[in-house]
């Protein structure tokens, strides 16, 4: 199994012998995984392979059957819970951790009884404790950014699928974490909007912020990725910089899913 | 006498009294309720989709029956009713007939009830995440077909506690019908009260009866509950 | 077989020693006794027809009954509605209190003190009229009235007499309260008794039902059912 | 405004002003001066408590309704056990045993009949009020149970996502969400609260209902005190009614 | 405003004038189109530009503000409803019509009370009257096909993105229409799955059926399409086969939109 090699930067995140699954079903197998100050990596693997439910163990969404998670060093502690799983031990802890993760879920998960404005400084406000003015100010540029300012008033269901899943990146921009989980952040954008989130994600990575980037656009993954890990089977089958993933695949598998892309 | 003389099945004892009372509340409560079902999924429809008028109306008669009280209604229905049948049947040199105290409680009933179910479960329907109906219609099911395929069992999880406070509502309702001379549960339970002084004994015996009446709907409605909740991960 | 079917409306909630129901359904107590005696008297074929209060004028304007002699005093207010025969019962009013405190039936010596009475009755238009004093509450029966006295959440009830005794009789009664004495007599309110309600213009029937007060009087009977459920001649002349 | 007369409404109303003036003229109405000041007074109380016991049971109704969701075990059953035990009981029982049961109790304790609350625990309308909040509460609880379980999963996990406490995304997403989609039970459950008040006459608190009874038997006049009872009802459930449409429409749906 | 050259095989759907707006936005402003027997039209577009809202309005979804639908010739009837716009004036027709389209949305729209198999066959037994037996055996079939044989009893809630988006494309196959509307098929798919999908659709052309294909896979686009047709600002801003479209675009916008990509 490749790992990538270390770099100077402080490890952001740890993934150590991660473990997943649903009732019989496996979905993780032992995943681990390093992710440090100011890298890009992005998750790749078919469908079903696990990889929302990687990054959802990341911010406990989904508590892992086994295996340990780290946050800037810090352990998530877990306990046992009655049925065999792990549960985490200390709420505030994970609360706390959770404020430093921001997450783009595949299927947008807006607050579906707030406009967009207010579903983007719905966190800077209320958990954040960040001041309205200042929040709604920030809220409504992160907007005209994604293309939204005149949609402001406008509630999601009332959204076309692409307009959504802009309206789901700015409200977690607007947090401005330190860590960012993206679920497919593309998959309903078009190649111009592809090229503007690609943009943003970019300047996200000179801020120093750290991303984990599920996707399926393999160019999106080549031009924004430091790292590419690639999962199958509920293990990281291979892992690498871009160039070495896409030039010179080496299991059958990787090389069978690139090779649909020519 | 004891309590055990006092809930015997046979005179002195009031048990059978009490049970018989039971038995009536809950045949005109189960009526009402399905005649109330009924009403309710029309009108949820009515006032979803309908047409400006029939909206209007539906709004009218949720509006007013749920506003007036049942005693009111009953008073008024039965007595005003029966006697306007009654002239028309003599214009008309036919004798005058009986309407049952059974008939008009379950009508009754069910005409309060359906008020009350259009609002659950319009609220319900309105619940529903709209692609699922959306996705129906697309693939050109009849609005019967779509309501007993993907509405209904899609809004259960939504109506189901609304419809269940409804079915308990029923089974108490019936009390009223105490006024046009029906012998139920409550009125049952006033008369071995005052008769016997034991107030307390025969009130509780209809609080344990009433509970067993809930507690078996509540199994019922839970295994409902349990069918139209499969595909809906538990919250929490 | 000559005779017509009449139904009499009565209350349908239990109002011992008037009208209570026992187990087997079958209703006992004075004035079912008396609906039997006058219904003979009259030669009238008389059905039983027990019903809750607030449909009993409704069920008689309706015709699904003839009449009721259910306790209804004659009052003026209700004589625009129905038709009343003569009285034939005119209870006295008297005034239970509780045994702790000593007061007389007036309105000084209800002062400030919390009296139970039953709503619409011709007790409650008394106790309004006369005891601006004190504090009145309205009850639904006499039997809750009763229960709260001997709670002591009131201090004093007016109701009629002979309903009174048997609770006076009863074991908490006994250990509560006192009969505290009549209230003084007003006619307007309190004279005109009980009468039984026909619809309004059925004479014949009422007619016939005066002539049977009377008969029941004149025979004897009548006292004799009085005594044998109060102890004392309830007809007041 | 304008818009909103169409011609199937003028009709309507043609019929009901008919209506109106037909019961105001023929019908008897001399007994209502006389009844006036009590009936306001009845309409006083009424709207007191129907206030007061919606709001108190609502309150009491959200944790009703979470608990039971969320758990843990033993308070999600306690929950449960309440509400059913509340809903599977004629008020007019509970009524009863609050009152004359646990209210009869108090007086025959010496220390709290020298208190400051014996005058209160004295009236009638402590126990009425704590038996209506009580029942209301009951059968909200059951409601919001299944609206709080309604909420889609996603949003509550976007909010947990980012590191809301529970009580700020019960605050911000779950509880609002949750009305939302109760509101037009919640509308229905408050019209059948307003509809439980008379049951308070039977412990001696007098209500509009109760009046209009007084005014039944003093007179033996039907059905023009109930005509009338069912004006004032209806008048407040509109009211009501306006109350929750306006929020309902608040909320964003789409028309399917 | 370019149109596709007429071929010889029966128009199956035309869109004439097609306006619609939502409230005062206008997202279609006149657009009209045919699609001949067999052919396969994708569409191209910003995000928000009325993609969906136009395979929406041609089944009636939404209804039109004006413009006429035709499906085999057959015009869907019309009349003006109290607001300004038009509705369906016989519904049995637009039932009628919606049986011989298939769609798949955008946002899947699974029926979330049924599991896999049965969202499959709920159409073709309950609406079309086929055996259940038959059904059931068509819908295992292509379950299988697209890979999600061993979820058949799962409830979609359990099911990652790309394998719900997956089902709701068997739910569109398994009604075996003449005409399929897809709105963006692709969009939760690995490279691998999306070539299974391109496969697929090539298959029902060869049949003869006609789709129209919403997609921001401008790669997938141009390998599965007869003709593309670009949306810009509620019109058509340009249509014409791949190599045209691709090769030699004429608009600014086009241009914009589809350099993106290199
Ligand atoms: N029900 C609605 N009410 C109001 N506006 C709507 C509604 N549906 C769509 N819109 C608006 O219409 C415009 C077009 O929406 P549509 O869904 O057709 O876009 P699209 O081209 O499919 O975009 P995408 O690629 O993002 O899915 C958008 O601006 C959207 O906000
Ligand atoms: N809550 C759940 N209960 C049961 N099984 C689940 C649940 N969530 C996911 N699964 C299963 O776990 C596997 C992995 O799902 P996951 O969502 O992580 O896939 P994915 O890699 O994100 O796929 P996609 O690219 O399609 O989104 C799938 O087979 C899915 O059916
Ligand atoms: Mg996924
Ligand atoms: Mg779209």
């Amino acid at each position: 199994m490749a790992h990538s090699s270390g770099t100077d930067a402080a490890k952001v995140i740890e993934v150590i012998d991660l473990h997943k699954s649903f009732g019989d079903l496996e979905v993780l197998k032992g995943v681990s995984l390093d992710a440090h100050q100011g890298e890009v990596i992005a998750i790749i693997g078919g469908s079903g392979s696990g990889k929302s439910t990687m990054l959802r163990c990341i911010n406990m969404l989904e508590t892992p059957t086994s295996g340990t998670i780290k946050v800037h060093g810090e352990a998530i502690e877990m306990k046992r819970d009655g049925k065999g799983g792990l549960k985490p031990a200390d709420q505030d802890q994970v609360r706390r951790i959770r404020t430093r993760l921001a997450m783009v879920f595949q299927s947008f998960n807006l607050w579906q009884h707030m406009t967009l404005l207010e579903n983007v400084i719905e966190v800077p406000v209320h958990v954040l404790g960040r001041s309205k003015a200042e929040s709604t100010e920030l809220a409504e540029s992160l907007l005209k950014r994604v293309g939204l300012h005149e949609k402001h008033d406008t509630y999601p269901m009332f959204l076309s699928g692409g307009q959504q899943q802009r309206a789901a990146i700015a409200r977690a921009l607007a947090i401005q974490p330190e860590v960012m989980l993206f679920d497919e952040p593309t998959s309903a954008l078009d190649p111009e909007l592809i090229g503007e989130v690609l943009a943003v994600i970019g300047d996200l990575a000179k801020e120093g912020r750290t991303m984990l980037l599920v996707t399926h656009e393999m160019k999106f993954a080549r031009e924004v990725a430091d790292r590419i890990i690639f999962l199958h089977n509920g293990i990281i089958a291979e892992a690498g910089p871009p160039e070495q993933i896409f030039g010179a695949p080496e299991s059958e598998h990787l090389k069978r899913f690139i090779s649909a892309l020519s | 006498m004891s309590a055990f003389e006092l809930l015997a099945f046979s005179p002195p004892g009031w048990g059978a009294v009490l049970l018989r009372g039971l038995a009536m509340s809950m045949s005109v409560a189960f009526g009402g309720y399905l005649v109330g079902l009924l009403i309710g999924i029309g009108g949820a429809f009515g006032k979803l989709y309908g047409g400006p008028v029939l909206r209007d109306l539906l709004a009218c008669y949720t509006t007013v029956v749920r506003a007036i009280p049942e005693l009111v209604l009953i008073v008024l229905l039965f007595y005003v009713g029966s006697d306007i049948v009654n002239q028309v049947m003599q214009l008309l040199g036919r004798p005058p007939i009986d309407i049952s105290g059974l008939a008009a409680g379950i009508m009754v009933i069910g005409v309060v009830q359906g008020a009350y179910s259009t609002e659950v479960i319009r609220g319900a329907i309105k619940a529903i995440p709209p692609g699922m109906i959306e996705a129906a219609r697309a693939y050109g099911m009849k609005p019967s077909l779509m309501l007993r395929r993907i509405t209904l069992p899609a809004m259960l999880p939504h109506a189901i506690p609304g419809l269940s406070n409804l079915w308990l509502i029923a089974t108490k309702d019936t009390a009223l019908l105490a006024v046009i001379g029906f012998t139920e549960l409550t009125l049952a339970t006033r008369q071995a009260g005052g008769a016997t002084k034991h107030y307390f004994l025969f009130f509780s015996a209809a609080g344990v009866l009433y509970l067993i009446v809930t507690l078996l709907s509540n199994v019922l409605i839970r295994s409902i509950e349990r069918r139209a909740y499969r595909g809906i991960p538990e919250v929490g | 077989a000559a005779a017509e079917t009449v139904r009499v409306a009565f209350g349908a909630e239990p109002y011992p020693p008037f009208t209570s129901p026992d187990a087997s359904g079958k209703w006992v107590g004075w004035e079912i006794e008396m609906i039997a005696l006058v219904c003979k008297e009259a030669k009238l074929d008389c059905e039983l027809a027990p019903t809750m209060w607030d449909g009993i004028i409704p069920a008689l304007m309706s015709k699904k009954v003839d009449m009721i002699m259910g306790s209804l005093s004659i009052t003026e207010a209700r004589e625009k509605k129905v038709d009343f025969s003569i009285p034939y019962f005119k209870p006295n009013a008297v005034v239970v209190g509780t045994k702790s405190m000593k007061f007389a039936p007036t309105p000084e010596g209800l002062k400030g003190k919390l009296v139970g009475v039953q709503t619409a009755t011709t007790h409650a238009a008394y106790a309004e009229k006369y005891f601006k004093d004190s504090k009145l509450k309205q009850y639904q029966t006499q039997d809750e009235i009763n229960q709260d006295l001997v709670s002591g959440r009131i201090d004093a009830t007016q109701a009629d007499a002979p309903a009174m005794t048997e609770f006076m009789e009863s074991k908490e009664g006994m250990a509560c309260c006192e009969i505290k004495g009549e209230v003084a007599y007003d006619a307007t309110i309190l004279g005109r008794g009980v009468g039984v309600a026909v619809r309004k213009g059925d004479d014949a029937l009422r007619e016939k039902i005066n002539a049977a007060i009377k008969a029941t009087r004149a025979s004897g009977e009548y006292q004799k059912l009085s005594m044998k459920y109060f102890g004392m001649d309830v007809y007041g002349e | 405004m304008l818009s909103w007369i169409k011609p199937h409404r003028v009709v309507l109303m043609l019929l009901a002003a008919g209506l109106v003036v037909y019961i105001a003229t023929a019908m008897s109405w001399e007994w209502l001066p006389q009844f006036a000041g009590d009936l306001v007074a009845g309409v006083g109380v009424t709207l007191l408590i129907l206030a007061s016991t919606v709001i108190l049971g609502f309150l009491f109704a959200v944790p009703l309704g979470l608990f039971q969701v969320t758990g843990p075990k033993p308070l999600a059953l306690l929950c449960k056990g309440f509400c059913t035990l509340i809903r599977g009981t004629p008020l007019l029982l509970q009524l009863w045993l609050i009152y004359y049961g646990v209210g009869s109790l108090f007086p025959q304790v010496p220390w709290i009949r020298e208190s400051f609350l014996w005058p209160y625990l004295r009236e009638a309308w402590p126990y009425g009020v704590l038996a209506l909040t009580f029942s209301f509460a009951g059968y909200e609880g059951e409601v919001m149970r299944g609206a709080f379980a309604g909420v889609p999963n996603g949003e509550l996990e976007a909010g947990r996502a980012y590191g809301m406490t529970p009580f700020t995304l019960l605050r911000r997403i779950w509880l609002p969400r949750a009305i939302a989609r109760a509101l037009p039970t919640l509308n229905g459950e408050v019209v059948l609260q307003l509809k439980a008040t008379p049951l308070v006459a039977t412990i001696t608190v007098i209500d509009v209902y109760a009046v209009t009874s007084k005014v039944r038997q003093a007179t033996y006049i039907i059905y023009e005190p109930l005509l009338l009872l069912a004006l004032i009802y209806l008048c407040l459930t509109g009211i009501l009614v306006f109350t929750f449409r306006y929020f309902e429409n608040r909320n964003p749906t789409r028309d399917v």
